[in-house]
């Protein structure tokens, strides 16, 4: 995304509202990440407590999910970069 | 005098972040609601079937998919601390 | 939630804000308990109106949902309790 | 004089709620027309098959699971307006 | 939606409300449509490009979606004016 | 003189038009990368299986997941663009 368009006034409102989104955007990650593993993993409801087996793979579905969204990260990046206008 | 509280309530000035941070919470909050009962109603309701009441079977699996969706969001809040201090 | 660390002034705004919410999630639940209780129940697409069977089972669907809902909402209120930080 | 209406129109002010209640009800319609959309997507058509056209039968089932979803929608609010009475 | 208790200072604000959400809407019924003809079409991904199958699966499935979502829209349409009460 | 660019920086005014169209660029950004996030997990990663790093396999599968996600993305858009035209 390229804002050189806008005066600095109106950059430095965006720079705020870019802010404010990441953390919302971070939240959500999150709570995404959350809803997805619980799904994949939490199959026993007999119990109160994740068993032993339960939260060994919410262990490993939390640090695949993260990498995963890391390296989509990146490639969204370089594709992005390419599709913006040339000479901009 | 004032009936709530103390006297350093004149010209109580609202602090636009202090709103926005509340709201964050407020959004975390309902946003959590919202997608245990989502998954625990994947986890443990068939919405068609049956009677329109909890059974006790029913009853229990809401109860434990609660506390395991809490003690999952816990788990995971622990390790992304622990991972972005490690960096 | 707790929100005594804020002044009067800004504990009346976030009221405000929390009503306007508890309306639109309420708008949200009823409208998630429409389309949940339809795909599971509406399966007949070669007549208009509902048929005896699938009006039978919206009504119970409903009523699952809301018991659903509510145990879920007791479940949690004791819960995030539990995780507010001592002495607060 | 003015072409649109009438005379109690000087010092018109915008009350702040009837511009949130309006918003709500666009929200509320917009949403039900997008679920609508989704599930009888669900419902009738199969998105990758045949070709790029409605037949008569997805128009059909299109044309029903609209009307069905319509029924649902008062069902449920006739239902949960008798809880709120009975409460 | 009828509009018209409220005054026309309210009215051109209200419209003003529904030309910014329509351009949301449109923008959000335009992502759905690539998100789910990606999920019913892609299914190799040991090459980079849409293969000749997933691209005229692509654009049979958008077309198809587009000609849903209008004729759901013009159902609607009727069904909501009956909706709305008498003599309003 | 101004260290930032040139001299017609006096009086700048913020419109808000522009600041909504750039909340709507960085909406829909953000939304394409939440969307691409599901659907490459969907179609390339077995969360609860395996170990927590992403094998070969499944570097490779995302790599062209996300390529033919934007593909998708502006064949779609292509196409949108050459039907309003022909309206």
């Amino acid at each position: 995304m390229d804002f050189s368009r806008f005066n600095q006034a109106e950059q430095a409102q965006i720079a705020a509202m870019i802010e404010h989104k990441q953390m919302k955007d971070f939240m959500k990650l999150y709570s995404n990440l959350v809803q997805r593993c619980f799904d994949d993993c939490a199959n026993d409801f007999t119990t109160k407590s994740l068993t032993g087996k339960e939260e060994g793979c919410v262990n490993k579905c939390a640090d695949k999910f993260l990498k995963h969204s890391e390296r989509v990260g990146s490639r969204f990046a370089e594709l992005s970069q390419n599709m913006a206008p040339p000479g901009n | 005098m004032s009936y709530f509280g103390g006297g350093n309530q004149q010209a109580q000035t609202i602090n636009p972040q202090n709103i926005a941070m509340a709201e964050q919470e407020l959004e975390m909050v309902t946003d959590l609601f919202n997608r245990i009962v989502d998954s625990c109603q994947e986890k443990c309701i068939k919405l068609g079937e049956g009677q329109g009441d909890l059974n006790q079977q029913d009853s229990l699996c809401i109860d434990n998919c609660v506390a395991k969706f809490f003690e999952t969001n816990s788990k995971v809040g622990e390790k992304m601390q622990n991972m972005s201090q490690q960096q």
